[in-house]
């Protein structure tokens, strides 16, 4: 089978989901008759017309807030952040609404929000962000974050599916630079299960998205340069987290490395290190490192925005701390 | 108009209606009536009396501190809600807002679960999770609130997008206040439907006051119709205190809507003779100003008078009042008996899968870590919690 | 000198604040003529006038968004959330705009964003909330979350005389429960700095705001019934974080508790866990355990809000398994 | 009017004015002129062809890969960004939008600071820390936006408020696309100003698209000046591109927010010719409709038409366009000896205090951990990055 990119994964699932179910519809700015600011919605429109792909006004609140109102009839609305740094405007509308639909008023609210995300592409500080952290504090909300083109195809077609809001955050350096086989047949990845993108046995990098290819090229580098045997564990969800793929890994590898692109404080990996704590205290032989963003708005310039990114120097650096521990 | 089939016909079928919520009749079968029966009159009688009924029980209640969280007032604003609500059919849905108790009631929520609701019962409409009027059924027609203001207006929009890329005849209806109107998320979501021509009625209740806020530092606008100028869709404006104008003005934005022609901006100018909740004392409102609207706009009186004069004798309508409170009685006893949620279900239903929470491990196996209200000691003499605002 | 209540003290630093410097105003819904929701601004219009103490529109980007203009042009605008929950509708404009200021454009942004926040007072789920973790997240805020009345005037006059902005977080449980006296003169209490609530030798429970009494009441009771000497650090700040005093209680009890009213995942706990992991690994005899909100909307009954949200035994019967570690 | 008083009386002061940004007078002298001398409509004339040389060097820049990110043009529209700009006096401050950089050069913004900003140069004005012409400078007057459009609008409202409560008879002028009207942070943001009369001017750019977004997907109102009525504020509607025009409604707004009548929303009608950023094909435009509007209206055409209908040579004309070319040469030449930003730059300044963060300790005492651009070996074959939509 021929490989395809990340973003076209992405469109194939949008594509056979809106096939498969004529409740799946996509709303958002540029998608339709343009094809969106990326073109992921590309030749939908053309497909499936102008009602199931609307163009929407510049208005995230509004059609974040119409989604959930569809979806409570029975839709299942896919809405486009043109970038997902425009989701801040929805913050209210996601958290207050859309995450606690079902719990307060019984309302389904199935229905998925993505975006092109992340950095690595001199996009400056609004076209760049890392949003998770603000919305995996936010029970009623599931994240989804993938690194393959392969999951990239599965977790949305399981995210159209989930009966709940999922938050689907496209890796957009990864759009067109990743490329994959489709599985054959209807390929759907759970959600809350994250994948072992190497296996190891030294010790354990947890990461997602984009940095999960750095994380392999530092545990190559590693294996050739030092003789280490680093697993990567990609999270693939970051709500729910996979529990027992991370107990797994700790209590295989026994240290642990967690790098992420978000900013430092208040990223994931302080919730990651929190549940390694609570349940694998014992089997820890080193304190949990952490990789990740500068706390500083992220810079526009390539030397600057380097060096606020974590890079694989990095990663090779704090691994031997950890293994040398 | 076809509304309450079953009814039609009977001079006392007002008061039958009452006990069991009309069964209006499908959407796709209606008219667009915007004058009245008889019968139809009563019924609107009927809502706004039952509506300020209720909320008068429920002051009651307040007192004896057997209402958990903040009590909101739509004294002076029944005609409003109920008139309105009237407008829609079955199949239709609305969005109520904190004023709206009429509207819900007319489109079948119960006062029982409403005393349910604000008494915060293991058996109201949302198991204890949410306060007083927000819950919701989309079956019998309205979508439950959220505090934050505006939001319903997206939500709204998407419903009503849904029922026009079904090619249903339904129609939508979202309250907002004249406060709501500076929301970022009225703008959106009104602008939203307006370009996608949703089958949309938007409710601007122009009650003078958001919280202690005149209207005039809510908006420069002469009026608020004059907003449906910017977005380019049609409006009616009415005076909220007069039911069948206000059920008349909405009809034909409804009508609009059904008709394929979009969103409607309905203003309805009213009062609001209570405080934004019951602890406000409203010390911001010049002197006079409530009894002036009480003695002379009061809507249940005006309607009533409306019906005397149309024939209507003073023995219907105080039989329908005794009604009311035969039904408000009952009620209360039953609400009254209900038990508090249990602890553990405040687990159940974040998402659909998984279905509940675990407990936190220094819970596990517990029924809760404290049974009675726990207060630190060191906080010191104790005070009753001031009750919120919405 | 007399006490006065934690509401009072900060009306009070509000006062003075104003009073020192023309360019300090008032910014919200309802905190002019009604004085407020909780009434903290109470009196400030009768003093100062309508043009500093602003009656707006229920407008959140609005306010958020002019106090940021204002601020740019010399001014120190204290605005209000009427409730802190509806700081999500200015999510978009704190964390991209005023948080970005200095950095991206070398514009000052001294400004205050100040609410009622938290529960145990039957709010329901938008009258409730703890939205630290959403801002401690974003590089460039400052967040505070006083406990005692001295630190609420404290920190409120030194929140409005930093350069930068500050969300200043107001348990609406202690606004009128918790008093204290003020400290003389000009009581300033520097951002950063955590205080020690409680002096202990055993254990540390790390914690702020109303939790912090649940801790202290919890301590009481350990020292009584099992003889255990529990350190109670209150934080204060959030952002940043006070490393130095977090340390010094890990590197003295070796055995920490982290309580907070938040919900569990993605809470500052975690932060906290994976900083003392990083920095106190070797110190460390006992998992960092936590103690925190179960992870659902809080719910409006009592029963519910009760189970849902820590409390003492909870607090005690952690402190034990930790202790017994 | 008494703006640019140096160069009054001299037929080639123009071009002095060119070399130099003019130096406006104070604002508190202002008269409310709406007609200008020769001598200023040859400011506009010089203006505007600085805008769009200076954007044609910035393409020739972005096809040798110099430009870092995305390249926003402004072409067909420099009357716009020029003609309001110049209705401001010294003191007053604008907030400009991805299409206003001749509002930005008329407020005195430099071709060599927008040069070093696209290439992302370490002594660009934000340090090579924000995008293409994402800058401001408050003592010239202008405040740097950020990409979440309509966040300004709010931003824009405080900066006028204070002026206001200041008592300083200073304005604000702020643009929104046709676009941006959509989001709720524009309807906050200029419902507040009008509740609070504050000295501000809200220029809408109408080009037609926002994005690949016709503007009939974008709102139902038959024209933007609509929307003041809703909003209660004055409004002026102009040919965006008549420069002359342009300026004289944009400066009708100006002196009414000067006379403390608060908030004119002013319409500004054009055209974007070019995509939304170069990588946009424009393939959504109906045929024909890019080459009607150059053919036609062309502002610049039009203005150095009306010039020389007026009398002015065409050698005035051309020395002008000369100098132009000549001082953007100068400010290439610079711009591209600047060196990059220092990485550790990256750490300073995101509070007053502390002055900068520490370098992780994965970085401690290293330059950066990659000096070159580095790239995961396992992304395979390297493609451009897609130049991101602002
Ligand atoms: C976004 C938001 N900001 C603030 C509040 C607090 N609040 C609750 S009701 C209210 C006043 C509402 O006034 P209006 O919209 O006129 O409705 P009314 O109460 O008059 O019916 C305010 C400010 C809120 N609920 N949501
Ligand atoms: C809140 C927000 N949503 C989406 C975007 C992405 N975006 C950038 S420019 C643009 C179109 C803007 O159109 P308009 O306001 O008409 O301005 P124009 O480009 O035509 O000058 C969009 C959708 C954004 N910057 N901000
Ligand atoms: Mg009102
Ligand atoms: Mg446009």
């Amino acid at each position: 089978m021929a490989e395809i990119t990340y973003l076209e994964a992405i469109r194939e699932a949008l594509f056979e989901e809106m096939e498969r179910d004529p409740n799946v519809f996509c709303l958002g700015e540029d998608i339709g008759a343009y094809g969106g600011a990326f073109k992921v919605t590309d030749g939908l429109m053309a497909t499936f017309g102008e009602a199931r792909v609307v163009d929407s006004p510049i208005s995230e609140i509004g059609i974040v807030g119409a989604a959930a109102g569809a979806a409570h009839m029975g839709m299942r609305p896919v809405v486009e952040m043109q970038f997902i740094d425009f989701i801040a405007n929805a913050y209210d509308m996601l958290t207050n609404y859309v995450a606690t639909a079902r719990y307060r008023a019984f309302l389904p609210c199935p229905m998925v929000v993505r975006g092109p995300s992340g950095g690595y592409v001199r996009g400056g500080p609004f076209h760049s962000q890392n949003p998770e952290a603000g919305f995996i504090h936010t029970p009623g909300l599931k994240v989804v974050y993938p690194s393959t083109a392969a999951d990239a195809k599965g977790l949305m077609k399981a995210a159209i599916r989930d009966d709940d809001c999922v938050l689907f955050f496209e890796h957009k350096y990864l759009y067109r630079r990743i490329k994959g086989e489709m599985p054959s047949g209807d390929h759907v990845v759970p959600i809350g299960k994250a994948r072992v993108a190497r296996e190891g046995t030294d010790l354990s990098i947890i990461t997602y998205a984009a940095t999960v290819y750095k994380a392999l090229d530092a545990a190559e580098q590693l294996e050739r340069e030092d003789g280490l045997s680093v697993e990567v564990i990609d999270l693939r969800s970051l709500a729910p987290l996979d529990d027992e793929a991370i107990v797994a890994t700790v209590k295989k590898t026994n240290r642990v490395l967690i790098v992420h692109e978000d900013t430092r404080t208040g990223g994931i990996a302080g919730e990651l290190t929190a549940r390694i704590n609570e349940s694998c205290f014992e089997w820890l032989d080193a304190p949990v490192l952490r990789v990740t963003a500068h706390d500083v708005p992220l810079p526009y310039a390539p030397t600057l925005e380097d060096f606020v990114l974590p890079q694989t120097p990095d990663i090779v650096l704090a691994a031997r701390r950890l293994a040398a521990y | 108009m076809a509304r309450s089939d079953a009814k039609r016909g009977g001079g006392r079928g007002a008061r039958t209606s009452a006990a069991t919520p009309p069964a209006a009749v499908d959407g796709r079968g209606a008219t667009t009536a915007t004058t009245l029966s008889e019968v139809q009159e009563l019924e609107l009688y009927y809502w706004m009396r039952l509506t300020r009924s209720l909320e008068e029980r429920l002051v009651n209640l307040y007192r004896q501190t057997k209402v958990v969280g903040g009590l909101f007032r739509s004294l002076g604003q029944e005609a409003d809600a109920v008139g309105s609500a009237y407008a829609l059919e079955k199949g239709d849905i609305l969005s109520p807002l904190i004023r709206n108790l009429g509207s819900m009631l007319v489109k079948g929520a119960t006062p029982l679960e409403i005393l349910r609701q604000y008494m915060a019962k293991g058996d109201s409409p949302t198991r204890g999770r949410e306060l007083n009027i927000h819950f919701g059924d989309t079956e019998r027609g309205f979508i439950g609130q959220i505090s934050p203001l505006g939001d319903m207006v997206p939500v709204m929009a998407g419903v009503t997008l849904t029922f026009k890329m079904r090619g249903e005849p339904r129609v939508g209806l979202v309250y907002v206040g004249d406060g709501a109107t500076s929301t970022g998320a009225f703008h959106e979501g009104i602008n939203f439907a307006a370009v996608q021509r949703c089958p949309l009625v938007v409710v601007v209740e122009n009650n003078g006051y958001a919280y202690s806020t005149p209207t005039s530092r809510q908006t420069r606008a002469r009026q608020f119709v004059d907003k449906a100028i910017g977005y380019g869709i049609a409006s009616e404006q009415a005076d909220g205190n007069d039911v069948v104008a206000t059920y008349a003005a909405t009809r034909r934005g409804v009508d609009r809507a059904r008709r394929g022609e979009g969103v409607t901006l309905v203003e309805l100018i009213t009062y609001r003779r209570k405080g934004h909740a019951e602890h406000d004392n409203q010390s911001y409102v010049p002197a006079g100003e409530i009894e002036r609207w009480e003695r002379e706009n009061d809507p249940i009186a005006r309607h009533a008078a409306r019906l005397t004069a149309a024939g209507v004798s003073a023995d219907t309508l105080a039989e329908l009042d005794a009604r009311v409170l035969r039904e408000l009685d009952e009620a209360t006893d039953l609400a009254e008996q209900s038990g508090v949620p249990e602890p553990l279900d405040a687990l159940v239903g974040i998402y659909a899968d998984p279905p509940a929470e675990r407990p936190l491990w220094f819970r596990e196996g517990k029924r809760a870590a404290v049974d009675a209200n726990e207060r630190p000691q060191s906080w010191g003499t104790f005070e009753a919690p001031a009750k919120g605002a919405d």
